[in-house]
């Protein structure tokens, strides 16, 4: 057992409020709020003792503050049963939570600009970052897109704690009407924009990835992919990331991620085993790889 | 608290029965951030192969009621670096392992045998009879056909360092379990596991499609339990000498009494780890407050009680 | 609500593919009181024997997660009693019917098909082949020998009504249910009713023995339902022609779509009218309901959906 | 779709009370108000939408009264995770309820003198009956018992609306150290008793039946099965029960029952198929019987 990994916690509900198409839980969870770090998500058992919904939601966590010894705050849409339940929560409702989880966004060194861009639910990890590289001098550009105006997540906090804020939704409802890679080019060039930070469906990491590496700028993408366990033991949240070997590996996106470097996953592949990962079918790994591997992880 | 858990599987010892189930708890180290995974049984790894393997293409898994439906296509590092990397560190820490292996052969598994067996340490070998068979022309899995799964077996068996118990891991849906069983007990396994994943599926209703890439995935869960313990009550009432680690959807302390009390001498959570991290630490807690609240001063008073009749123990 | 839901089993037109399955409808009169029988595609019946039955001792159920476990016996009047008694009444309400028959060995089967086929308004004969075949020296069901199978289903074909549809009922739980299917294909089944209860286990913690008399019974429910599926998936891409009954934990209407894109015509509702009594009509509306908002037209063009690359429909 | 036969309603819960170890639920349910006839037994979904608990709970109906168009009360021993669950419902909660289920108590035509024998929870039943009968002008006493004191449901509303009412618990924390049965005789005796009635757990039903048979006085006994479905489509609720007709059947607890003259359930065969039972393993049915059994229930 160790201190600075996650903690399994059953936290009173502090408050549940609905903001736009979406809601915001709090809970008191010092033991999570203390280790969290930004981009570390929690993950939620929902529907009750004798639920038939197995599994864990994941969420990134939105906020933390030292209420109440320590509390957490995510923030979520409607999507299916598990977030239908959390919905009706209500004060004082025990959630079984587990975090922080994942690993956190990097933080660079020197006060540099920075633009962070979400897509819907993804905008949720972006605040708190924020908030760390505003408290490190960096400059800080925000950049959301949703499907409508209601599933931009935090607009007017983006408002408030960012250098600009542009938004974007597929119906123009709120923002310029199309996606967030529309109007990102143009930010990083005003911004002078040193990095990019990420989070939302593949597609648009993907995307956002090609502006950046076209600016010639780094980006870190925090991906959404399908958990199961959410700590590292399941195995079905994997993606094709290539290591700083060179070398292509399926790594979880649990514990290996959900942040990477954007350039590093191979997201034509997402999805695929490409040919040249290791293990992949017909895969012969040298045995300079193997002894890689296996001191992988020793620390 | 104050029951005596300890068990015996061949001639390996646990200070209790609860061990997880193979694929379902990493390389021992993601749980010790929730429990002391010296407290439990055992560790039963994930399968490992020869060569480290990649596995299957996402989307692996789907929600399904009380389970989940998942194919990883036994992505794994490989049995050397697991002997060389996961093993000593899982000793360290004072834990017990038992290593699944999977062969894409007849002879890997032999091969395998040979490896784990140089290594020191480890508590017992599971052999993997749910994966394919590459030498069947149908593209079944050993546990498929009881005589491929008993070569298996055997195979392994004459590989392994003789004071390492073989435990066979059968599938429930299979020709016949009792069977299967049998064949790989006259192989001259050491005890068995029960029961592996069922190939079901799911499709994602808003795309029409199935919901894990190609199609059919492994059903677990508490959904699949009174299939395991069916096939663990069936298998115990015909070789109740063979020492069984039943294993499918194992949730609470009390699904540890059912399991115990159709005849198996150890049990394995698997899915439920991934729902509760917490979940092996918990359900020893709750099997010793069941013992307590009935009386029961030894866990192995309990094997096989549903099989007599009166109230069992 | 404008698609148009009307399927076919063979020659049988339903309007809609929701039934119920066998066995858990009583006799139609019970769900009467709760939705119009005539709305929804027809009533499958209990499986009926020859002669009366009593079944099997209490306690005949335990709950189980995301299911039940049950064994009834096939408690039942007789065929002949059902034919005279709740057979007229279902057709007078505007309902349909598909009689499922037991046999208690071959030649039962053959005289069942006879008197069903005596009757006026039978819409088609459902074979089980979970029953214990009472030839088989193992004491197995029919279902877990192809070739034996498929010998009722000859029977059955041979003594029922030329124009009368004969679907075979099929059980997962056996050695290979596209070969059973195959087998059943071949003996001129028009077409295939699956899944039936699988065989398992539970354990009354307090008492330490089997919940339900005689130990084992059979697991139905959504927790069932990825096996329902995975078999319909399997048997459909073997026998693309062959029309299915989906069955086996059907809760929602997007249950039924799920059914139908791997594969099935129609979709029995078993064990969830238990749960809800107007489970039926329910679930026929939120399958309807789940058309309009995809914009199908026709319930027909989602029958394998998930076997077709892109989005299916 | 009958007029008379059960409904199944989504209906709000008016309060849910604790008394001494157990739970009163009041529901609004018009249409199950203005059906029940006492000894009828309502079924209620557990759990919510996702539960892992798909079967429906039994429970008696110990009161119907006007108010809200119709409202339905239930009390309740919390036994597992259906019980444990009903008993956080709050008001305003919706419960999906099915009922009125079962055969009634038949009523006796004259003003006779009853008395009501109820155990555990299977005191719940007797209450609306002796309502029904006091209506009638019959002489109402009450024998109720239970393993404790607080196991032994509403004794204060018995003691208010019936002649006597004495009470037994196993542990003799209150009335009488013992069984129900124990004091029946006497009790049969000194109210002068022409019928009893019963409802409670399967032994009690035996005892009590065999104390009335001594008295030579009928007995209607409301058995408490385990029930799947409720509705009588399951078939795995039956006893073994002989008809008017003398051939033994397995009938269905819940429609054919919960109430059925104690003299004719065979108690000792409860558990089993009896030889004699139509259908039983080598039975032989007469041409007759199945002529009687393919006329019953045609009505
Ligand atoms: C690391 C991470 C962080 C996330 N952060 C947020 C957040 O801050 N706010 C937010 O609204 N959503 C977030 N999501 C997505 C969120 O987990 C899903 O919306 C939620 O799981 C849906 O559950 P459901 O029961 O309502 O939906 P269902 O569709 O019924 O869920 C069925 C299954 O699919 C999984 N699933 C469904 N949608 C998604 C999805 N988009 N991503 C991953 N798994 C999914 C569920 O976990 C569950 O196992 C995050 C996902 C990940 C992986
Ligand atoms: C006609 C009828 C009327 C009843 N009336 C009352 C009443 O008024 N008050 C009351 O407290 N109880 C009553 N019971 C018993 C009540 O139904 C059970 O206490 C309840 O179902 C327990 O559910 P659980 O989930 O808490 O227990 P669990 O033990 O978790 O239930 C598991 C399963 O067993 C069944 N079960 C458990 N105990 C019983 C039992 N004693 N009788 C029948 N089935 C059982 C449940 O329905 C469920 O299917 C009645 C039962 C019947 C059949
Ligand atoms: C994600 C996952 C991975 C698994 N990997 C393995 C494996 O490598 N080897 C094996 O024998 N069983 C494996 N299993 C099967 C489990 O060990 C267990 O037999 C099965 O899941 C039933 O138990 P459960 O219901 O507790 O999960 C895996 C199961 C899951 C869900
Ligand atoms: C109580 C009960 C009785 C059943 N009786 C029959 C039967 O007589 N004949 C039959 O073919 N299947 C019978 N079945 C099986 C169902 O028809 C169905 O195949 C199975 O329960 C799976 O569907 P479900 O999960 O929707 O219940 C019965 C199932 C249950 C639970
Ligand atoms: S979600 Fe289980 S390993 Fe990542
Ligand atoms: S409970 Fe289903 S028939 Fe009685």
């Amino acid at each position: 057992m160790s201190d600075n990994g996650p903690v399994q916690t059953r936290c009173p509900v502090l408050n549940v409020r609905r903001v736009d198409a979406y809601y915001a839980i709090t809970v008191v969870a010092p033991g999570i709020a203390e280790r969290f770090r930004s981009g570390q998500f929690v993950s939620v058992a929902v529907g009750g003792d004798h639920s038939s919904t197995l599994l864990r939601r994941p969420f990134a966590i939105h906020d933390v503050k030292p209420d109440y010894g320590g509390t957490v705050e995510f923030l979520f849409a409607v999507r299916g049963s598990g977030t239908a339940w959390l919905a009706e929560r209500r004060s004082r409702d025990l959630l079984d939570v587990v975090g922080p989880l994942g690993r956190p966004f990097p933080l660079p060194r020197d006060p540099v600009n920075c633009v962070l861009v979400g897509g819907g639910s993804g905008s949720a990890p972006l605040f708190p970052l924020a908030q760390s590289l505003r408290r490190r001098g960096c400059r800080v550009d925000f950049v959301l897109g949703g499907a409508s105006a209601d599933r931009v997540f935090s607009a007017i906090t983006a408002r408030r704690i960012a250098e600009t804020a542009a938004f974007t939704t597929d119906d123009g409802s709120f923002g310029t009407r199309g996606r967030v890679t529309d109007v990102l080019g143009r930010v990083i060039e005003e911004s002078r924009s040193d990095a990019v930070y990420a989070c939302g469906p593949m597609p648009m990491l993907r995307a956002v990835t090609a502006v950046a590496g076209n600016h010639g700028i780094p980006v870190q993408v925090a991906v959404e992919e399908t958990m199961a366990c959410g700590i590292g033991i399941c195995m079905t949240c994997v993606i094709p990331v290539v290591g700083e070997d060179g070398i292509t590996r399926m790594v979880r996106s649990c514990v290996d991620g959900p942040v990477f470097r954007g350039e590093q996953v191979r997201f034509d592949d997402v999805g695929t085993i490409p040919f040249d990962a290791l293990g992949a079918p017909g895969w012969k790994g040298s045995s300079a790889a193997r002894a890689a591997e296996s001191a992988r992880d020793i620390a | 608290m104050n029951a005596d858990l300890r068990t015996r599987l061949g001639s390996l010892r646990l200070p209790n029965p609860v061990v997880t189930a193979a694929g379902c708890a990493g390389s021992g180290r993601e749980l010790e951030q929730f429990f002391d995974i010296a407290e439990i049984g055992a560790v039963t790894t994930k399968s490992l192969m020869l060569e480290p393997r990649a596995g299957r293409p996402a989307p692996r898994m789907a929600e399904t009621p009380s389970g989940m439906l998942s194919t990883t296509g036994m992505q794994g590092p490989g049995i050397d670096v697991f002997l060389q990397r996961d093993l000593p560190w899982l000793l360290s820490r004072g834990g017990r392992a038992i290593v699944s292996i999977a062969g894409a052969g007849v002879g890997e598994f032999g091969e395998l045998a040979r490896r784990v067996s140089e290594a020191e340490g480890v508590g017992a070998i599971e052999v993997n009879l749910s994966c394919p068979n590459p030498a069947d022309p149908a593209g079944r899995r050993f546990a498929d056909d009881a005589a491929q799964a008993a070569t298996v077996v055997q195979t392994v068996r004459s590989h392994a360092r003789s004071d390492l118990p073989v435990l066979a891991k059968l599938s429930a849906d299979v020709p016949d379990v009792v069977e299967l069983a049998g064949a790989c007990v006259t192989a001259r396994a050491d005890g068995l596991t029960m029961i592996n994943t069922l190939r079901g599926m799911s499709v994602d209703t808003r795309t029409l499609r199935p919901a894990v890439a190609g199609g059919m995935g492994g059903l677990s869960g508490p959904a699949i339990r009174p299939l395991a313990v069916g096939c663990v009550y069936r298998v115990h009432e015909a070789f109740p000498e063979v020492p069984i680690i039943g294993v499918g959807g194992v949730r609470t302390g009390t699904d540890v009494l059912e399991f115990m009390a159709a005849g198996a001498s150890a049990v394995g959570v698997g899915t439920v780890n991934f729902s509760d991290p917490s979940a092996c630490t918990r359900v020893l807690r709750e099997f010793n407050e069941a013992l307590d609240a009935r009386g029961v001063s030894r866990a192995s008073e309990v094997v096989g009680a549903a099989h007599r009749a009166g109230t069992g123990v």
